[in-house]
């Protein structure tokens, strides 16, 4: 072990000596986050330095291999680098879809150019991806898009809407599902990706219940997307989408949504409030949160051992977004009607209220509970179809 | 009877006409918030409230008004919470009309309601959670009248009220005192709540009034505005549900996923079921509160508890249940569903909430 | 009103003059029901006066025309002798499927023979009856049966077998569902009541977990039944159950079940068990009891103002069934390692634990909670089919 | 790694194929409730389970043991419990042998259960409620001993022990003693509980013990005991669970109406999904506290107190659903399921339940 021992050592070493010590502080709100891309509002020079240094070295990638910018480490050398990290408290200093899942799409599914060409500037930040699946009035059933991309020769014209893309409106890039064919549903849909700037493509923010708008409406008048810009082949889009659904369940499930972070207990939080009824319901809380936890340390050393079921993704993002619903309801019913405050200073802009909202979204984006109930019903228990 | 009367049920089919029409969410909720309206409603309803007789439902006739009781109270207030209609009705129409009732103010502010004119609010809550026994809040004798100081929070329309009545400890025990919003000493802070209604944090720092400030004799007028709120928020909650139930099983009828309404798939359907037998009974419960409540029945207290806690326990469950079912357009603003959310949760924590009648329940048995 | 008043008194002194002392006691136990029948064991010579006397008035029944045995009261009437017999405290002189199902079905779809045939002695409580639905394998799906009636000329020749009948074992006569055609699966159902002494029946209790045995199954081989046993026509027999179906679930859901029943609030029970979270699930459950007790008022409201949804007794029979289920896993709670004692003095021979083991049929018989729920979906919420 | 490792496998499926062959519902459960068994379990069983090494898992090596951890004897229980296999490996092989251990007691007392002869109760339940920090049995120094007095009841297999563990409160605090159950002054009233199970009623009027009958020092023993054995009711309530929807998962695939199998039917398919995360969850949470207890880590007694409680909470929900879901045949005593919500209802209550457990956890914070 003694290289691995070398290497932990040299890393800590490096961080140490290259790690802005603002960069060292835990972030305080979403807005600390590091997204990259042509826009990007640096919130410090620390921020920016802490993303070059970092992307230079390939560690915002550190599993991606290195000739696509990536660190190329080891499973054991990045797991030795995220402790090293956490160990000093440096911030993540790139978060963005571009890691998290077109890139590995890319590795599974990408030409070899396209892998040059499109995955080196995600690893420094360069570029902001966005994800364009959903559509108005399909919902739950992804696959019945409408976004049509007809063949003219060197290019295809995309020609749709999409809605709930995330940050489309701060987005460099799409990766985009649309319709090549309609003779069949699922076969008939291709991977694009292209630039949002391209002629004919805007964006409309949507305003949430719970005032934020982090999603927008993306519409597509007569885009003209190269035809080398198609992932995998024409019609085959469904696979790579898939691949990617899977890896975006597992990510949020393995988030630990709803888990009791770290050993912060509801109940710790009962303070003053003499109420034995919701005493019952933090304790009861604290009992499932934990347990939660349990699962999620059970789920990521079976994924890591190859030994979790496919649709155990589906389980996690079930239970684990009911539970962060449940949770947001009684920090609420702790809050009482100060957490009811939505707009004054003293209410942090109504960050409960608000926050508590937000989390009703979190059992439909990425899969409604009951789509994951019924992919658990089929994929696990395989009980017949209706 | 354990349902309405022909009277009740002509006056519920004129205010659903009224609320659906006047009271809509486009017209009014949506409208004022959009706008900033500083009160958060629109006086010109609460005026046409009042020519319709509905603001004076509890105010006796020679006031000018109709001296219904609790029932025909909650009719009106099914319906706001339906439409979920911004207006001072539930404060002032019902908890206010009772407080005052039969007290030497009455004369003086009763007429003014039954016309949809003067607006009152009750200052009751100090800390976030109701607890109407652990009133800090002081009235203290001084020369010919009391000194009142200390905090109050959570006084719906509090900034728009003509009349503010505040609940306050004195050496006798916990009375009512009519306060004028201009008092000296008085500050009023309007603060904007998660469901865009206004409610205030108000602040008394040795805020002098005179001895016949005091609303009645001892705890009575209190009591009688806590019963009469509680009761008339569990039907406004029962009405929340019922609009948020009735929006969303339109829309599992209309609304296709995989080929079919999504309300053909037996999940829902069974979960549909199962709220609109809970909502049939916060509905039960609510309407023997109010049937206990105009009798004088001593029972009435206790039904009063069971019917705020199931009703809020159940406005909750149909609140939820509906945007789920709603599914990503239930999370934009542009959707008027996610108003049936907040303004639930609002009102589930005006005069206590599930838990805190729940409580109330046990200890009296 | 002069009319009514004097009918008030005259019931009230003619219940005085003739309920036996020992009948205006409440009944300890379900073994102080008076069922009737032939071979009925009476608990005391006050039970067969008490049953005697009010048979010979049509009291038992007071509500059916007296040239069928009946009292022939109007509403009204029965309501205050309903009352009075309250006020003394006077037991319900008989108890019967006869009363309660064949009745009103005999009334309802009967030849004008088999009302003066069959009614008066359910009146007077001399025959016994039980019902023969359910079959083994149809569960749910009641019109799925498959007792074989043949059609021999001047009678059916019935075959087959039948589950979940109550005490079929004490009954004298079965009223009975049976397959007369295979051409339609529920336009091929008759009604037929017999014998159960008939040649060829045979029954065989069922033993349930809670020990008790209060169902059989029931066998039928070669069982002649005379045409004229058949009720309304022939093909048509699922009319008559649809009918007895509605009317059981009315009765089910009206009876209050797991109402708090009076007001007695599980809360009180608490007694001396300090636990704050036990103390919460009491609270609420004392809640959702009350407002179902307001809700049966209503129920019942609304039934005799002929107001009610026609599927309403599927909620009341739903949420009624699931609420007592929850009383008795409270009591269960309450009672903690006490309450396990199956057999022991000091365990009232297990009576807690058999209870609560005996409300988990609540929401399976008569139809189980899932069954109502779809009705309710169906026939009050009107959604499409799946 | 929150995960069996190579060895804990094999075990497991040693243990799997056993319980199911010779600890099978018909062979042991349901066989012993019908001849009407005084002691409620097999000891032919016990010592076969002796002779594949199980009742002495965590018995040292030197007594005959395979000195293993809570990780694999939660595997044996969770087998058990999938098949509600009557037999003293909770009380003995677990508790008792953590109770024991290191004591002057063990050597007399533990190759006897390694060999799956002796059988060992524990007397800890004073009233109807588990609450081991309020025991009043008193035990009284006298002369060179100590006397014992006071009453246990749900004291499992009590009256088929060789040894009776008695907690018991001395001038030092709570202590276990290791009495015989022929002890002069000792009552035990044989128990039938609703699973068919065996618990007894004790009663102690002036027992006389020698002073070495005090099991170790202190009250380490009684926790050691606690920590042990309910760690591993939990794994038991987790088989519990597991066997109970197994058997369910099976039916719905099997069991037909309205022409389709019922496991189609997307409300059910939900709810048995649901049912699904919640086991797996409580199995988790189950193995996490094992672990802890195995590194002698001090955040164990959490973790154990969070597996009880889940497991518990979880195993409910497991039987009830598979109840209702069987449907009528489910009621009758011919088939198994019912077997599941009997045995769930008494090791629920076991070693404390789940309220008993999350209000610990709640005071823990």
């Amino acid at each position: 072990m003694t290289e691995l021992d070398d290497f932990r050592a040299q890393t800590r070493a490096w961080l140490e000596a290259n790690c802005p010590p603002e960069m060292r502080k835990p972030m305080k709100s979403e807005k600390d986050i590091c997204w990259g891309g042509r826009d990007f509002t640096f919130q410090s020079d620390a921020q920016r330095e802490w993303l070059e240094v970092m992307g230079e070295r390939g560690w915002t990638v550190p599993d991606w291999p290195s000739e696509y910018g990536g660190g190329g480490l080891s499973a054991e050398e990045a797991k030795i680098l995220k402790q090293e990290m956490k160990a000093l408290g440096c911030r993540v200093p790139l978060t963005s879809f571009g890691i998290s899942m077109l890139g590995p799409a890319l590795l599974a599914f990408g030409s070899e150019e396209q892998k040059q060409r499109f995955l080196p500037p995600i690893a420094r930040g360069e570029i902001r991806w966005c994800q364009g699946y959903s559509e108005p009035g399909a919902g739950s059933d992804l696959a019945g898009l409408s976004t049509k991309a007809e063949d003219r020769g060197d290019h295809y014209l995309v020609n749709g809407q999409k809605v709930w893309t995330s940050y489309a409106d701060e987005a460099d890039w799409i990766f985009c599902l649309v319709r090549t064919s309609t003779e069949s549903k699922h076969g008939g849909i291709s991977f694009l990706l292209f630039d949002m700037a391209s002629e004919g493509v805007s964006t409309k923010p949507i305003k949430l219940i719970s005032g934020y708008s982090p999603f927008c409406e993306t519409f597509f008048d007569d885009v003209k997307v190269p035809k080398d810009q198609l992932v995998h082949e024409e019609n085959k889009g469904w696979t790579v989408a898939k691949y990617l659904l899977g890896h975006e369940r597992e990510m949020i499930s393995g988030m630990g949504l709803g888990g009791g972070k770290g050993s912060s207990l509801l109940s710790e939080a009962l303070g003053e409030v003499d109420d034995p009824l919701l005493a019952t319901d933090l304790a009861r809380f604290d009992v499932d949160a934990l347990a939660f936890q349990a699962m999620s340390e059970a789920f990521i050393d079976q994924l890591k051992a190859g030994e979790a079921h496919p649709a155990l993704p589906s389980m996690m993002k079930y239970a684990g977004t009911e539970l962060n619903k449940r949770r947001h309801e009684l920090v609420m019913a702790l809050g009482g009607s100060d957490a009811l405050e939505w707009e004054s200073d003293r209410s942090k802009e109504g960050a409960r209220a608000r926050d508590w909202l937000r989390t009703k979204a979190n059992s439909i984006e990425g899969g409604t509970s009951e789509i994951q109930l019924g992919i658990v019903a089929k994929h696990i228990l395989q009980l017949p179809g209706a | 009877m354990l349902k309405l009367n022909d009277d009740q049920r002509m006056l519920q089919d004129t205010v659903r006409l009224f609320m659906a029409e006047k009271g809509a969410i486009s017209k009014q909720l949506r409208h004022w918030r959009d706008i900033g309206c500083k009160d958060g409603f629109g006086h010109s309803l609460w005026e046409e409230m009042g020519k319709l007789g509905l603001t004076g439902i509890l105010v006796p006739e020679a006031a000018g008004g109709s001296a219904l009781g609790q029932v025909e109270a909650n009719v009106v207030l099914e319906e706001i919470g339906r439409n979920l209609t911004p207006s001072p009705f539930l404060t002032t129409a019902v908890a206010a009309v009772r407080a005052l009732e039969g007290s030497a103010h009455a004369e003086k502010w009763l007429p003014g309601i039954a016309e949809g004119k003067t607006v009152a609010a009750l200052a009751i809550d100090e800390g976030p959670h109701h607890d109407p026994s652990k009133i800090t809040m002081t009235a203290t004798r001084s020369g010919n009248g009391f000194v009142l100081d200390g905090d109050k929070q959570f006084v719906v329309q509090g900034a728009s009220a003509d009349l503010l009545l505040v609940a306050a400890a004195t050496d006798d025990g916990p009375a009512l005192f009519a306060v004028a919003p201009d008092a000296s000493g008085l500050d009023i802070e309007n603060v904007t709540l998660a469901d865009s209604s206004k409610a205030a944090r108000l602040s008394f720092d040795k805020v002098e009034v005179d001895a016949d400030a005091q609303v009645g004799e001892g705890d009575a007028p209190l009591k009688r505005a806590l019963a009469a709120g509680r009761a008339g928020v569990a039907s406004e909650l029962v009405g929340v549900a019922a609009g948020a139930f009735e929006m969303t099983n339109a829309y599992l009828r209309e609304r296709k996923q995989f080929g079919q309404p999504i309300g053909s798939f037996q999940a829902l359907q069974h979960r549909a079921a199962h709220l609109y037998g809970e909502i049939e009974i916060a509905r039960a419960a609510t309407l023997k509160a109010a049937q206990l409540l105009d009798e004088g029945s001593e029972r009435a207290a206790m039904m009063v508890h069971v019917a705020k806690a199931k009703a809020g326990q159940v406005a909750r469950l149909a609140v939820q249940e509906a945007v789920q079912m709603h599914g990503g357009i239930g999370m934009t603003d542009e959707h008027d569903i996610g108003f049936y959310m907040k303004r639930q949760a609002v009102i589930d924590q005006l005069f206590g909430g599930p838990d805190f009648h729940a409580r109330a329940l046990a200890q009296r048995s």
